[in-house]
This record gives C-alpha cells, structure tokens and sequence, in this order.
C-alpha cells in the first residue's frame, strides 16, 4: 500500500517510537504506584509496534505473528505460574517476591511480575488483531 | 408494521426499567449499599496488605486475582480464535 | 412526587438504561454485521457505565493513596467497579476484535457484510447445488 | 485428604496453563496427545473431588490468601463435584476420539489452535461450575462462550463462519444482559460473593423488589439463551451442526450444560427459595420446559440431515432438565441432574458417530444411511444404544432420567408434566428409531452399494464403546449416582 518514497513517515516512526515505548512501559512498571498496569501499558506498548508496522508498509505477516504468538504464550505461562504458586504457597510467594515500603518501584510483592506478563500479553495480542485485521482482504 | 411492534416493545421495556430506576439507590450518596465493609476495607488495608499503593491494580492482582487470570486467558483465546479466522493460507473457503 | 425527585437524581442510572435498551435494539435488529458490532459496544458501555457510576461517592478522591501513614477510607471513592470494569473492558474488546475477523473473513467469502444477504446467498448456492 | 480441598482450583490452572502451552508445541500430534494427557489428569483429580465430597461434604477453598467476600472463593458441593467430573470425563473421551477425527476436519494450521480452545472451554466450564462469586463465573461464562465460537469457526468453510457470526451475537447479547444483572444486584447488596449475595438479598429485598425481580428476569434470558431454552433456541441448529464432529459434541453435550448449571446456582444460591417463590419462576420453566419438549421433538422428525436433527434434539433434551427443574422438589433435581449426565453421554455418543458416518462414508441425509449397519457395524451398533437411551428404553439411562422427573411430577402433584414426558418420548421414538431401523433392516439402496466393512482405529472406537457401556450401566445399575446425586437436592 505504502510506497518507498515516504521518507518522511519513516523518519518520524523511527524518532517517535523510542518515546512511546518508553511511556508504555513506564505505565506498565508503575501499575501498582499510579494508574495505569498492565493491561493499559500493553496498549500503549502495541501502538509503538503498529506504528512501526505501518510506517514500514504492511508486508506479509505470517512468520510475525506465530513469534508474536509465541512472546504471548511464554508470558502467559509465566503468569499462570506465578499465579499458582501465589494461591498454593501463599507464604513463600511473600518470601521470593516481597511486599516491600508501599511507595516505591519493587513494592508490590507479586503484582509486579504480573503486571508485566500482563503487558506483554496484551501488546502481543492488539498488535496481532491490527496485522490481521487490518491486512487487506 | 413490524417497526411500530418493534417501538412499542422497545417502550415498554423503558417504561419497566425506569421504574426500577426509581426505585434504586441515590446516585452519589454515601449511605449506599455499596460503600459498605468490603470496599473501606480495600482502601484502608492494600497499601498493607498489598503494598499497592493504586487500590485498583491491588484488587485486579491480589484480592481477586482470579479474576484477571480468567480474563488474560480472554485475550488470548480471542487472539487464537482470529488467528484461525484469518490466518494468511486461510483460502480455502467452502 | 418524591420518585420523581428520586428520578431526577439518578440520572446517570436513566441514561445508561437508555443506552442499554439503544445498543440491545441495534444488535437484535440490525441486519448489517458492523452495525451490530457498534449496538453490542453500546451494550457494552452502557452496563460499564451503570456499574462505575454505583460506586461513585460526591466529593472523594480516586482510590490511588497519597503518601503513607494512616489512609482514612471516608476520603475514597468505592474501587470495587473499577477494578471489575478493567476485566469488563478487555471482555468488550475481546469479542468485537473476534467478530470484526468474522466479519472481514464473510466479507472475503460472501462479498458483503449484510446478514440478510448472505444468507439469501447460501440459500440460493444449497438451492441448486 | 486434606489436599484434595485444592484439587478443582488445581484442575483449573491445568487446563488453562495447558492450553497456553499448546501454541508453543512443535508438531500436531503431541498437541493432540497432550490435549488428552491434560483431561485425562484433570478428571482424575475430579473423582478424587468427588470422592472427598461424598465422605466430608461441601467445602469452601479461597483463591487469594484473603477470606470469603475480599477474595474469590470457591464453592464445591455435590452438584459441583457431580459437575466438573461429568465435563472432565465427557471431554476425556471426547480428545480421546479426536486424536483420529480432528486431523480430518480441520486444516494443519489450525489444530493447535483447535487444541488450545478445547483446553481452555474445558477450564472455563469447570470454573463456572466450581466459582462461588458471580462476577468470576461471568468471566468464565465469557471465556466459554468465546472458545465454543472459535471451535466452530476453526473448521473455517463457508456455513461454519457464518454460523458462528450468528452464535456469537447471541451470546454477546446474552452476557450483555448478565452482566446488567450483576450490576444491579452489586448496586443494592453491596458484595460479589454468592453467599453474602443471598444473606443481604433478604434483608434488602424488600426495600428494592423491582431491581430484584429485574435481575432475575435478565438472568434467566440471559442464561436461557445460552443455555438454548426453547424459545431462545434458534441459534443452536446452525451452530451444532455446521461445527466439526468434536466440537459439536463439546458443544451439545457441555457447554449447554455448564450454562444450565450456573443458571441453577445462581437461581438457587443468589436467589433461594424466598424469592424463587416470588416469581411465577415454577410456571414459566414448566410452559418453556414442555414446550422445548414437544415442539423441538416436532423439528427434529422434518430434519433431513443426521446432524441438524441431533441438534435440535438437544433442544428437546434441555427442555426436560427445564422441565425437572420446575417441579421444585427433590427427585425433580436429581432427575435434572442425572439428565445432565444421561444426556452428556448420549449425545456425544451420537454426535460422534454421526461424525464417523460422515467420514468413512461420506453419507449425511437420513436416507442414504439405508444398510449402513453393515458397512460400519460398530459405529452403527454404538448409534443405535444412543438412540435407544435417548428414546428412553428401559435398560438404558435415558429411562432412568425421564423416570426420576416423572416420579418427581407425580410427587409434585403435576400430572401434565408426567404427560408431556410420555407424548415426548413417543416423539423421540418417531425421529431416532427410523434411522436405527433403515441402518440394520433395509437394503441399501443400489446406487451406492458398500463393500466391505470399515476397521475403526482403536482411539476411535474405544472412546465410543466406552460410553455405550457407560450408558447401559447407568440404566441397570443407576444407585450409586443417584444416592450422590440426591445428596445435592437438599435445597428443596
């Protein structure tokens, strides 16, 4: 769809992309401080990946999306896990992942680690509803 | 004809549910059924329990984790379900 | 008389009763699969909107704590909605990602997006097959 | 005996944590292989569930370290138990067949896929059998409604697409009405646990009667059109019969049945008798019950194709849980209940069968199936015991069923009920029984005359002959599931 010539989309992706990742991944690590977590973080995170998508021309994306696939099927393992561990060694989840002073970065015990399998779950899963769904019939 | 049964259904459905409107708590008023034990408790007690300081994320991931658990396998059986749907190689039609 | 004060007090509750009853009739009536999606949306944000506006208390804070040191509860809003919004929310845009790649893969198959039609079309394609 | 307590919780996080394994599995047959692995453990730790619940009796198990109305909380009793391992022993078998059929059915790229929502539904209806919080039991009604559509839509041919765009619709509209149900519920109780639901629901009830019986109307549309209540029926044909052989007997025989047992947990544990009273509730589900009864008995006989008649066969079989459950009393429920797992087995039975006609033969319309029995004699063999236990011949345990709800409508004084069961198994007998017959005494029509019969791979036939004895030892010997099964009616 999109030709070569657009020298102009393609520099702005690549200066903007940088700073919406970053933003994302700030919401994503600080879900249990200020508003935001994973599931709000990971939007953020995929709209960097789509607008990389877009300004690079939608190719092909059959390879792209099982990895993507597999990115959200490793974290969800992770989360699944985690989560297990928590409601069947309650007290051993407290030990390994701390409750921490309320207040700063590595304070929420295992919301954490959840949150970030959260994000990375969910900017897999938009990205790949853009590229299929946005692909032309 | 069947647009006049369709408004007519329609408003009485209306007429039903603002009845009960009516009927349920003050919008805003802090003597409502909600605000009870559960929720003072939440408040008060995730920054202890918790260590979240965002009340919210504390709920999402700690008290009812098993909400959000159930709801990242969502996510991902909605990705699987398009993915079958429209996968490239997905010509094959009837 | 007292119901109608009542009633104009909860009109918050009115308007999401409305927009439910809007989005119900769009997604039973329409035949046109992309204007189902938005009457289900509708639906959808309707219910959302019934179930935060429950929670909300007149003149307190969101539930995001400032500081530590004794949190005093009366100054928060109710965080139960919200966090069962959040699950709401993803549910929401779980299906309507799920039927828009319905909806594009029947327009790949059928040619267009018109319930009626495509089944118009089976019908005709079983007739004489 | 202690760590049994946290066996369904554990059955949950398997089939789960399962299903988001399959993606990463290198090639088909292992993904099918662990499909079976994972069931097959799962409905070990549900018998191990259910023993524990026949020696101590109910349990509650708490998720999250916090206690009852903070976290979510698990409630297990009989009806629970009896629940999850009917979907873990059904959906064991059901994967079992499905390491021969699903690679015929279904294209390469999508089998892990197939997999993984077969995991994920089974999880899901286990959850929403088990759950004790209604919010919690939405999200698994969610997660199953749209793992039964992504199985059928994984067959990916014209008629399956637009059978689940159709599907899904209704069941976005059903959980939209749900969802509004457990909104107004919270906004005057206050709390999300079933429990405590109940115990605020009658002290408030009657400072809000109209937001009560507003939600309880929008729950029983909501899980009546899910659960394919009569007039709400309409989607199911389709659905069932344009989906892969597998995933229409998932559907008829579970997840039809997950719906109808949050239906009745929500009915009884949110509401209770008190206000189950207050609704005309008995006589509606009667009416609906006998008419899924009749009148799908009546679509059933103008169906050509096997697989559309076996679909709104199970309209009819709904209709007599329906039926049982409006009696309000106990041999009602326990006829309900024992028709869950009478109906589990025997339309999966058909279901599959019906599936192997249509590969090996490539047969699907009534009439060509004239002298099958010979050309597949163990498929056909199999069909006819489903047939005839869904007719309700008294060695099989369809019989038992009806019996138990007839019994249960005498007790109840409800003579009309004890009638439309007697009109309805005539009627089943007028669709099931042409189809045995022209199988075994007809000769089969000189167009396409069959050879030799057809050797069924073992996982094929095993899982098949397995449920045919099931079902003709549950219509002998029916005491030990009936005196577990009672145990759960104590509510009326």
């Amino acid at each position: 769809m999109i030709e070569d010539n657009d020298i102009i989309l393609k520099q702005a992706a690549r200066v903007l992309t940088p700073f919406i990742l970053i933003y994302g991944i700030y919401i994503t690590f600080h879900g249990h401080l200020t508003p935001g977590g994973g599931f709000s973080g990971g939007t953020v995170i995929a709209s960097s990946l789509i607008l990389n998508r877009i300004s690079s021309g939608n190719h092909g994306s059959g390879p792209e999306i099982d990895r993507m696939m597999g990115i959200a099927s490793i974290a969800l393992v992770c989360y699944g896990l985690i989560k297990a561990m928590g409601t069947f060694f309650p007290d051993f989840t407290h030990r390994v992942l701390p409750r921490g002073i309320p207040g700063d970065l590595l304070s929420g015990g295992a919301i954490l680690p959840l949150n970030i399998a959260v994000g990375f779950v969910v900017a897999c899963v938009m990205y790949i509803f853009f590229c299929l769904i946005g692909e032309e019939a | 004809m069947k647009r006049i049964t369709v408004g007519l259904l329609l408003g009485a459905m209306l007429v039903v549910l603002l009845s009960t409107v009516s009927e349920m708590p003050q919008f805003g008023s802090p003597s409502n059924p909600t605000h009870n034990y559960i929720s003072s408790r939440y408040v008060g007690k995730s920054a202890l329990e918790t260590g979240a300081v965002n009340v919210v994320t504390g709920i999402i991931l700690d008290y009812r984790a098993f909400d959000t658990f159930g709801e990242a396998t969502v996510i991902f059986v909605a990705a699987l379900a398009v993915i079958s749907v429209l996968a490239r190689g997905g010509r094959s039609g009837d | 008389m007292s119901s109608v004060v009542h009633l104009a007090n909860n009109y918050i509750y009115i308007a999401s009763f409305t927009l439910f009853l809007i989005g119900f009739s769009i997604l039973l009536l329409n035949s046109n699969l992309i204007k189902k999606i938005i009457g289900m949306n509708i639906m959808d944000t309707s219910v959302f909107l019934l179930f935060i506006s429950q929670g909300y208390i007149k003149g307190r804070k969101a539930p995001i704590l400032e500081g530590g040191g004794s949190v005093n509860p009366a100054e928060y809003v109710n965080p139960v909605p919200s966090a069962l919004i959040l699950t709401g929310i993803v549910v929401a845009v779980s299906v309507t990602a799920f039927l828009l790649a319905l909806t594009v893969k029947l327009y790949n198959l059928y040619g267009t997006v018109d319930m009626d039609e495509i089944i118009e079309i089976r019908r005709s394609v079983d007739g004489n097959s | 005996m202690e760590t049994v307590r946290n066996f369904p919780v554990l059955i949950i996080y398997i089939f789960f944590i399962g299903s988001f394994i399959q993606p990463l599995v290198r090639n088909v047959r292992i993904s099918l292989l662990l499909t079976v692995a994972i069931s097959a453990v799962s409905s070990a730790a549900s018998a191990a569930v259910v023993y524990y619940v026949r020696t101590n009796g109910d349990f509650l198990f708490d998720v999250a370290p916090w206690s009852a109305p903070w976290g979510i909380e698990l409630s297990i009793g009989t009806l629970e138990a009896f629940v999850i391992a009917v979907i873990c022993s059904v959906g064991t078998l059901i994967s079992i067949y499905g390491i021969g059929m699903v690679e015929k059915e279904i294209p390469a790229r999508n089998i892990k896929i197939y997999n993984a929502l077969f995991l994920a539904l089974l999880g899901s209806m286990t959850g929403i059998a088990a759950t004790g919080d209604i919010f919690n039991m939405y999200v698994f009604i969610e997660i199953t409604s749209i793992t039964a559509c992504g199985i059928i839509s994984v067959k990916d041919d014209k008629k399956s697409i637009e059978a689940t765009v159709k599907y899904l619709v209704y069941s976005s509209l059903a959980s939209g009405c749900i969802l509004l149900a457990i909104a107004l519920l919270y906004g005057i109780t206050g709390n999300l646990n079933i429990r405590y639901i109940h115990h605020h629901l009658t002290e408030v009830m009657y400072l809000y009667p109209r937001n009560v019986l507003l939600a309880s109307c929008l729950i029983i549309v909501g899980f009546g059109l899910k659960a394919a209540m009569f007039p709400l029926h309409f989607w199911l044909p389709d659905a069932h019969s344009s989906a892969p052989t597998t995933s229409s007997a998932v559907l008829s025989a579970l997840v039809l049945k997950a719906y109808s047992v949050g239906l009745i947990k929500i009915l009884t544990g949110v509401f209770g008798i008190v206000v189950m009273s207050l609704l005309p509730l008995k006589t509606i589900l009667m009416y609906l019950g006998s008419g899924a009864v009749l009148i799908g008995s009546l679509l059933a006989m103008t169906q050509s194709r096997i697989k559309r008649m076996l679909a709104y066969s199970s309209v009819v079989q709904m209709g007599y849980i329906f039926l049982a459950l409006s009696l309000f009393n106990r041999t009602g429920f326990t006829g309900a209940l024992f028709q869950i797992l009478n109906h589990a087995l025997t339309k999966t039975l058909l279901f599959l069968s019906a599936g192997n006609i249509k590969y090996y033969t490539g047969k699907e319309s009534i009439e060509q199936l004239k002298g099958i029995g010979y050309r597949m004699p163990v498929t056909m063999a199999v069909f006819s015991v489903g047939a005839l236990s869904m007719v309700g011949l008294p060695m099989t345990s369809g019989f038992n069923s009806k019996w138990y709800i007839g019994y249960g409508a005498i007790e109840a004084g409800k003579i009309g009920v004890l009638i439309v069961i007697v009109i309805s198994s005539l009627l089943n007998a007028a669709y099931y029984l042409p189809v045995v017959v022209s199988a075994f005494f007809r000769r089969p029509s000189p167009g396409d005359e069959i050879q030799q019969p057809v050797n069924l791979p073992w996982f094929t036939s095993v899982p098949m002959i397995v449920m045919a004895v099931l079902i003709i030892v549950l219509g002998l010997y029916p005491d030990p599931v009936i005196n577990f099964i009672s145990g759960a009616a104590k509510i009326f």
